[in-house]
């Protein structure tokens, strides 16, 4: 009897321990399935949004966004506001945003345009105050006694991502006494320093966090990692 | 003097350009349209230019204005006494010219019979408008036609020495064209008009004389190259290639005569013979034309071939009529006037036998013809009267105008003239009459025995007709054209006013 | 070819230097072409065609066909230079 | 008027006219011709033709040195003279 | 003297200047030199126009105030800048930038054809050719 | 595309570059557009705004390559646009011809336009200098593509077409 | 209404000139009857703007309205008009030409080749018509500037040709421009009417001198004068034919029209004879331009090089009859413009419908041509004839004044330079007619050989949109020949300066 009852419980235990690992086969293969499928599906619904984003969505949004800029600076220009030179000039922004609203926002993964316009506001206080140290620092390595000039290039690979945020750095660097921005190739600045102390404090990074910050682009790459991670987790759970 | 306004002369002129055209277009295919043009052309023109003779005869004048382009500068046709007796001669001839040319060249076969008819026409054409051109420029613009009509039918063969023989003629003719241009432009500059005026209008110009004695020799000089003058006649001999009617056409009646012509009306129409008296040109234009006289006749008795025999003999008979002119006197004058008439006459009749020599016996040089008189005898027959002709012998014309010259020659008291016109007598009698002798009498070098072959009827009639012409002229020198009606009326005219 | 243009230069420059003699003064306003024909300009312009700038008006009103002219000129080295250079799409290179 | 300024700016103009026609590279003589015109340009200005000038920068200083060195780079760039 | 040489100073200058250009139009052997020189002589005839027209103490030729209604205002001529050659030198710019245009465009031929620029390799590449 | 330069024709490599002209193009545009409009009170006026806006299209050619430039507009645009200008301002001469004035007699087009004489004209300035305005851009932009491309750019703008 | 036809005379080519890459854009084959279509508008509107000016005297055109010193305007008077009729006459004639030979040697460029083409003739229109300096100098460079671009797609060397003519051409326009700067600043205006007023009080200032002196040189350069004509034999020669035909009778012709114009109209002739010593200066170059042009000629064995050369040689002419400045020596130059201009388009285009069919152009390579190309051959046969200045032809009466007038200048060489010229030419075409219409050289004729040899050769007449202008052309010459006298009286004797 325990015989048997051992034996159904052993053959039990068997089935049991073969449909967990069937199960568990299972399980394996539907989760490296969902990920694959879930990382192709994702892919082409991020691309799906991408490309309706520049086509449909963004499109519209660009537009006026350019035509609000253009024709702001039209404003600027023009002394006449009559209705004439109005009309001239809603017609000319038109014409205008129609044929470069890719170019002045060209960067599809533009953030919200607000807080970039907000953060980079606030970062030109930043720049100028970093201008006039280092027009003192370079001054001093002029006027000074000690023969502190050591000119050299320096390089490095930067965390940032867009064209925009690229030139904004390299106009930084170029702004500042002392640095000059030569080249940008893939990603790699090519700098050059005119004395130890500036190169040091362009490799600290701080100008380059700033400029991430405005542009929202080093925290933004976590968060897209995540959300490309995230099916596979909710699936094996 | 009374003016007739008509067209006729126009029309005159006209009526050849108008066939030579109508020959283009009927082309090498319709030979016999073709040539119906020519002859159709030539007899109405005849009818014309005789038409207008009597009106002449009665001292009238006829004018017609082509275009005015300026005052005292105009195209203009006005018929005198003088521009008619050319323009009597030229038209006349050239009917016999057309019926003798169709059998000169069906009978050679020639290449390009059209171009060959088209030029003839213009050359006629133009012919007439130098006949009756009534001022300096109309002559000049007819001339010129005149110089390019000729050029195609001195190249006619397109040998080389056809083309040689053109373009030397073209290199004097044209450069004798721009003197002429520049000194008639001269001559309108100075007096403002250019009308042949019977007597001369340069003597009021009030030009000093180097001028004038300059103008006088560009003018002759001009003219004197198509008359081969003698400095000038090189292209004469050399232009001989052309086909024979068409040097008959040269020599006798168009070309070589517009030349004569043209140094006529200069010497009488331009300058007048007052003005040349008083500034002694006249003189010097009668030794030059003397010179060429004796010249040619030396150069002529050297000659084997007998077209440049005649050339030469040409060029020997138009200094006579130049030197006639030159002289200034009543009766030269009229010499040198009515032996244009009997020269063409008796100098077509040659050139024709000559073409005719060539077409049927193939023979161009004189020591060849011995014995073709029997052969030929109305040929060599003709030849002989216009040979005799041009010597001087009595019945025929030559003598009448020889008469004169000499009678001239002794009025100007110039006796060495008169021995330049009997030198000249001798020296054609001495080239002309061994070829008559050896034709009729001579024995063939080669023993052919010679049969009766005549040249074509095309050509042996007007031959004959132009022969026997030129002995009526010799007898009743008045006869059909009125050549000497005429003459003496331009002589009358000529000196009735200067 | 550097002679014939020094030679070429030094007379074109004499006979500019010449000709300045009988300038007008730099900046004279009474010189004929200040006061000739442009004084009418200034003060009939703008009232007549609206335009504050004279040079404008000027250049596209009183003297438009001139203008035109221009713009063809400018059409004509276009068209020129098509003309000139381009190929048809299966011409070979350069 | 400023005579200081004309003459600095004449000079300058002289200076670029010179060099242009004589440096060795086209390209560098394409630039200075540039330069040349727009010193021409401020020297304009400063005589009132604002027109003129606005031309002369836009089209002698801009695009007429750009057609000009598009037409270097298509050819050669070293000059002999 | 010295004040006739400057109170024309800017004839001296156009004129030195065109000189320079027609030497190098006609002199320098390189083709783009030549339409160098072309440039600098077309700007140094503009330069003579655009000081024809100067007054002295005039301004810009730009009437202030608005375009409409301008008759009660008296404009004083002396005080603009005559406009009449800045308008024909707006023409003579374009036509010099168009002949440019247009030069280049042979240039560009030429190099095509005979690979240089220089006056005298192209004469000699022709005289061997026999062109 | 053999023989054929790339240095101006092809995208730039230089991220600074593409970057800033992307950013700059569109003000010139409108500055070019505002010189054209305002020719009236400012210096400047058809040739001035044409020029820009043909050195703006350039800068894209350099920058952004001969490709993407062509998308926005064939090279046979070009030159018809470089008519068309022409033409507006011929055009607008014949108009006044048609209306009864001499030719370019703008002030006959107050009888279509229903405004002063004067403004008439202002109105005819400006039609004007647009028409400029569009010869001038499309021929500096067809004379600059022609010689830096030496006349194939059309080969290169039909493969595009093509693979598109 | 025929106040209107001036504005149409410029307005309707250059407008369809714009319409042209429109239209070729389309369709193609569109591009050539619309030219011809639009050319024949200027004919009608200039003949019967002849027609006005000779009933009711000159009159002008206010463009935009505005009166003249102010604005731009056309003058219309009896010199102008004519040049006029001879412009659009020869451009409509070319264009008819120029069919064929576009479409055989630029089938590619036939839209834009059009478009310069009516742009050229726009320009040479514009320059004749105008009353304002400047706007001549515009209409100068849109015709140079058409020109230059034609002349660089013709054959081997046109575009070196052509730069050479950029530099030169831009010299000689610049020149002007200067002149009219000097002009300007010393008298304030641009209108050549006022300036013709103005100017006389002004004759002894220096300004005025060298603003004369600029012009002279400007448009002796601009028409080939002699030793300013070095771009001219390349330029001309190299182009295509339809090209060459278009511009070698009407871009010289027209700036010597420019040159008659300013000397005669806006400065007084007794300026330009008494005050300034240079009409002789010019007589002298005009000669040299004669000879040489002549002697270069002879030296040529490609015809339409030697045709060139004498292109330089005429214009020696018409600057003889303006540099005798009296009344037969203008009437002459005037008549030349016209005569030279019918005969150079009608031997130009003889040369290029010879080049088309034969594909040479060596002088020696003509032969058999009277059979082949007879109405051709025809055609430049009367030409020539009347090149070398033969009666009735038209080359006779423009010579004939020509030289009445240097006779009454007393200018004995410029005469003699003139006779010369027409020896020259007769060496120069009857060596042409010689090749073409007779047989090589052979030493001896043979008899039955000629029948044989013309049998061989087949009639190869060029096209007919080719012949055609040719035959008129040649047609043009003979009848302009005989009814010189009515031209002369009825238009150019109120064209010559009332004063002489």
């Amino acid at each position: 009897m325990e015989v048997t009852i051992l034996v159904q419980a052993t053959d039990r235990s068997f089935e049991i321990l073969e449909k967990a690992r069937e199960r568990s086969r299972q399980v394996l293969d539907t989760a490296a399935r969902l990920t694959s499928e879930s990382q192709a599906v994702h892919r082409k619904r991020v691309e799906a949004i991408f490309k309706g984003a520049r086509q449909t969505k963004t499109e519209i949004t660009r537009f006026t966004a350019t035509f609000i800029i253009l024709f702001g600076f039209w404003l600027l220009l023009s002394g006449h506001y009559d209705l004439f030179h109005i009309s001239i000039g809603v017609l000319c922004c038109g014409l205008v945003s129609h044929a470069t609203h890719d170019l002045l926002f060209a960067n599809p993964r533009a953030g919200d345009m607000r807080v970039i316009v907000k953060r980079f506001i606030t970062y030109i206080p930043w720049l100028f105050y970093q201008i006039v140290l280092s027009n003192m620092h370079v001054v001093r390595l002029a006027l000074g006694p000690k023969n502190l000039i050591d000119p050299k290039i320096i390089e490095f690979k930067t965390k940032l991502e867009s064209d925009i945020s690229f030139v904004t750095l390299a106009n930084s660097i170029t702004l500042t006494p002392g640095t000059i921005t030569l080249d940008i190739r893939d990603g790699v600045f090519y700098v050059h320093a005119v004395s130890k102390k500036t190169a040091e404090d362009l490799l600290t990074g701080e100008m380059e966090d700033r400029i991430a910050h405005i542009f929202m682009e080093a925290d933004h790459v976590y968060v897209q990692d995540t959300l490309d991670i995230a099916p596979v987790f909710v699936e094996l759970k | 003097m009374d003016v007739l306004y008509s067209s006729r002369p126009l029309w005159a002129v006209l009526v050849s350009m108008i066939a030579a055209f109508l020959i283009l277009a009927t082309g090498e295919k319709n030979r016999n349209i073709r040539e119906s043009w020519t002859i159709m052309a030539a007899v109405a023109k005849f009818l014309i230019v005789f038409s207008m003779v009597p009106v002449i005869l009665q001292g009238k004048v006829i004018e017609y204005t082509i275009v005015t382009f300026y005052p005292g500068l105009l195209l203009q046709f006005r018929i005198d006494a003088f521009g008619m007796l050319f323009g009597v001669i030229a038209s006349s001839l050239w009917i016999a010219t057309s019926f003798y040319s169709i059998g000169y060249v069906r009978g050679l076969n020639e290449h390009a019979q059209t171009r060959y008819f088209f030029a003839f026409a213009m050359c006629l054409s133009s012919t007439i408008g130098i006949a009756f051109s009534a001022n300096l420029l109309t002559f000049l613009v007819f001339y010129e036609i005149l110089t390019i009509a000729t050029y195609p039918l001195v190249i006619h063969k397109e040998s080389k020495e056809g083309i040689m023989g053109g373009r030397k003629y073209l290199a004097y003719t044209l450069t004798a064209g721009c003197v002429l241009l520049f000194a008639i432009a001269m001559i309108y500059h100075m007096t403002g008009t250019l009308d042949f005026k019977a007597g001369g209008f340069m003597a009021d110009s009030g030009g000093s004389s180097a001028v004038l004695i300059m103008l006088f020799a560009m003018l002759i000089f001009g003219f004197g190259v198509k008359a081969g003058l003698m400095p000038m006649h090189e292209w004469l001999p050399t232009a001989m290639v052309a086909p024979t009617p068409v040097s008959a056409l040269l020599h006798a009646v168009a070309v070589v005569k517009a030349g004569v012509f043209g140094c006529l009306r200069v010497i009488l129409f331009v300058f007048g013979p007052g003005l040349l008296h008083d500034l002694g040109v006249w003189l010097i234009m009668a030794y030059i034309a003397s010179f060429t006289i004796v010249v040619a006749g030396f150069l002529a008795l050297g000659q084997d071939h007998l077209k440049r025999r005649l050339a030469f003999s040409t060029i020997n008979n138009l200094a006579m009529i130049i030197l006639g002119a030159a002289l200034l006197t009543k009766s030269s004058m009229t010499g040198g006037i009515i032996h244009m008439a009997n020269h063409a006459f008796m100098k077509i009749t040659l050139f024709f036998c000559a073409g005719a020599l060539h077409v049927k016996a193939h023979k161009d040089y004189v020591s060849q013809l011995d014995g073709i008189g029997r052969q030929m005898p109305l040929t060599m027959g003709a030849f002989a009267i216009a040979a005799i002709g041009l010597s001087g012998i009595p019945p025929m014309s030559g003598f009448i105008s020889k008469w004169f010259l000499c009678l001239g020659a002794l009025e100007a008291n110039q006796i060495i003239f008169l021995f330049v016109f009997m030198t000249s007598a001798m020296l054609d009698v001495a080239f002309f009459f061994p070829i008559i002798y050896n034709s009729f009498f001579k024995k063939p070098l080669d023993d052919v025995t010679p049969h009766f072959d005549e040249a074509p009827m095309f050509m042996v009639i007007p031959l004959v007709i132009t022969a026997l012409l030129s002995i009526v002229f010799g007898i009743v020198p008045d006869a059909f054209f009125r050549f000497f009606s005429m003459t003496s009326l331009a002589v009358q005219n000529i000196l009735g006013v200067g | 070819m550097k002679v014939i243009a020094l030679i070429a230069v030094i007379m074109t420059g004499t006979l500019l230097i010449y000709g300045a003699g009988d300038m007008p003064d730099w900046g004279d306003p009474n010189s004929p072409a200040n006061s000739y024909v442009s004084p009418r300009y200034i003060l009939e312009a703008t009232e007549k065609t609206a335009t504050p700038n004279i040079v404008t008006a000027v250049l596209a009103d009183y003297r438009s066909y001139d203008t035109m002219g221009e713009t063809v000129v400018v059409f004509t080295a276009a068209l020129g230079c098509v003309l000139m250079l381009r190929k048809k799409r299966n011409g070979e290179g350069g | 008027m400023i005579w200081q300024l004309d003459l600095i700016l004449c000079l300058f103009i002289i200076i670029c006219a010179i060099a242009a026609i004589n440096v060795k590279d086209l390209l560098a003589a394409v630039i200075i011709l540039g330069a040349y015109s727009f010193f021409m340009c401020l020297l304009w200005t400063e005589m009132g033709a604002v027109d003129v000038a606005f031309t002369e920068a836009s089209v002698g200083a801009g695009v007429g040195t750009v057609l000009f060195i598009a037409a270097v780079s298509k050819t050669k760039r070293r000059s002999k003279d | 003297m010295l004040d006739y040489v400057i109170s024309k100073y800017n004839f001296w200058i156009y004129i030195i200047l065109m000189m320079i250009g027609l030497y190098a139009m006609i002199g320098k052997k390189n083709l783009v030199k030549k339409l160098i020189g072309m440039n600098i002589f077309q700007s140094a005839i503009i330069l003579f126009y655009v000081s024809t027209g100067v007054k002295a103490g005039a301004t810009v030729p730009i009437l202030s105030g608005h375009g409409h209604g301008h008759g009660h205002e008296v404009i004083e001529v002396a005080k603009y800048i005559n406009p009449l050659p800045h308008v024909l030198m707006l023409t003579a710019i374009v036509v010099s930038i168009a002949t440019t245009g247009v030069a280049i465009a042979t240039l560009i031929l030429i190099y095509r054809k005979y690979n240089t620029l220089e006056e005298d390799e192209i004469l000699m590449i022709r005289k061997e050719t026999g062109v | 595309m053999s023989g054929v330069n790339d240095m101006m024709t092809k995208q730039s490599d230089d991220v600074i570059v593409k970057t800033v002209s992307r950013l700059l193009i569109p003000f010139m545009q409108i500055y070019a557009l505002y010189v054209i409009a305002h020719g009236h009170y400012s210096p400047g006026g058809g040739f001035q705004g044409g020029v820009i806006l043909g050195a703006s299209i350039i800068l894209l050619v350099i920058t952004y390559g001969l490709d993407n430039a062509l998308r926005k507009m064939s090279e046979k645009m070009h030159i018809i646009m470089c008519s068309t200008g022409a033409i507006i301002y011929a055009g607008i001469g014949v108009l006044c011809l048609i209306l009864g004035g001499n030719f370019l007699d703008y002030a006959e087009l107050d009888q279509i336009l229903h405004v002063g004489i004067a403004q008439a004209r202002s109105l005819g300035i400006l039609g004007v200098e647009v028409g400029v305005g569009m010869t001038v851009m499309a021929a500096m932009i067809s004379i600059f593509l022609d010689i830096v491309t030496g006349g194939l750019h059309s080969k290169e703008k039909n493969i595009q077409g093509k693979r598109a | 209404m025929a106040e209107q036809f001036a504005a149409l005379i410029i307005v309707v080519p250059l407008i369809a000139s714009l319409f042209v890459p429109v239209i070729g854009w389309w369709k193609k084959r569109l591009c050539y009857p619309w030219v011809v279509a639009v050319l024949i508008i200027p004919l009608i509107s200039s003949l019967s703007i002849l027609n006005t000016v000779m009933t009711t005297g000159k009159f002008s055109y206010r463009l935009a309205g505005w009166a003249p010193p102010w604005g731009i305007e056309y003058v219309l008077d009896h010199l102008s008009a004519f040049v006029l009729v001879i412009v659009s006459f020869i451009s409509l004639m070319v264009a008819i030409y120029s069919k064929k030979s576009v479409q055989d040697n630029l089938p590619e460029k036939t839209v834009p080749f059009y478009t310069l083409f009516l742009l050229l003739v726009t320009g040479l229109m514009g320059i004749v018509i105008t009353g304002d300096v400047f706007n001549l100098f515009v209409f100068l460079e849109i015709s140079a500037l058409s020109c230059y671009a034609l002349i660089a797609i013709g054959e081997e060397g046109a575009p070196m040709a052509a730069f050479n003519y950029i530099i030169i051409g831009t010299i000689g326009a610049c020149f002007y421009l200067l002149g009219i700067g000097y002009l300007y600043i010393a008298t304030g205006s641009l209108n050549m009417a006022d300036l013709a007023n103005i100017l006389p009080p002004l004759y002894d200032s220096k300004v005025i001198l060298v603003a004369f002196a600029f012009f002279t040189v400007g448009l002796a350069v601009k028409a080939g004068l002699f030793p300013m004509h070095t771009w001219l034999p390349d330029a001309y020669c190299t182009a295509p034919s339809a090209v060459s035909a278009l511009i070698a009778p009407l871009m010289t012709k027209v700036a010597a029209y420019v040159m008659i114009r300013l000397m005669f109209t806006v400065f007084q002739p007794h300026f330009s004879i008494e005050i300034v010593p240079v009409f002789t200066i010019l007589g002298w170059l005009a000669v040299m331009a004669i000879v040489w042009g002549g002697i270069k000629a002879l030296a040529q064995t490609d015809l339409k090089r030697m045709l060139v050369y004498v292109v330089v040689a005429e214009v020696g002419y018409i600057v003889i009859g303006v540099s005798v400045a009296n009344r037969l020596g203008l009437t002459g130059a005037i008549l030349h413009i016209m005569n030279d201009a019918v005969m150079m388009a009608c031997l130009f285009l003889v040369t290029g419908a010879i080049l088309y069919k034969t594909g040479t152009r060596e002088i020696h390579q003509l032969s058999h041509l009277n059979k082949k190309m007879p109405f051709t051959m025809a055609a430049f046969t009367i030409t020539a004839l009347s090149m070398v200045g033969i009666p009735p032809a038209c080359g006779f009466f423009s010579k004939w004044y020509l030289i009445l007038g240097t006779i009454e200048a007393g200018q004995w060489f410029w005469a003699a330079a003139l006779l010369c010229s027409s020896l020259i030419n007769a060496v120069l075409f009857f060596r042409v007619i010689e090749c073409a219409y007779l047989k090589p050289m052979e030493p001896a004729y043979a008899h039955d050989g000629g029948e044989t040899i013309h049998e061989e050769i087949q009639r190869d007449e060029a096209p007919f949109t080719m012949l055609v202008p040719i035959v008129i052309m040649a047609a043009g010459v003979i009848l302009l020949g005989i009814f010189s006298g009515k031209i002369i009286s009825s238009v150019i004797q109120f064209a010559v300066p009332a004063s002489f």
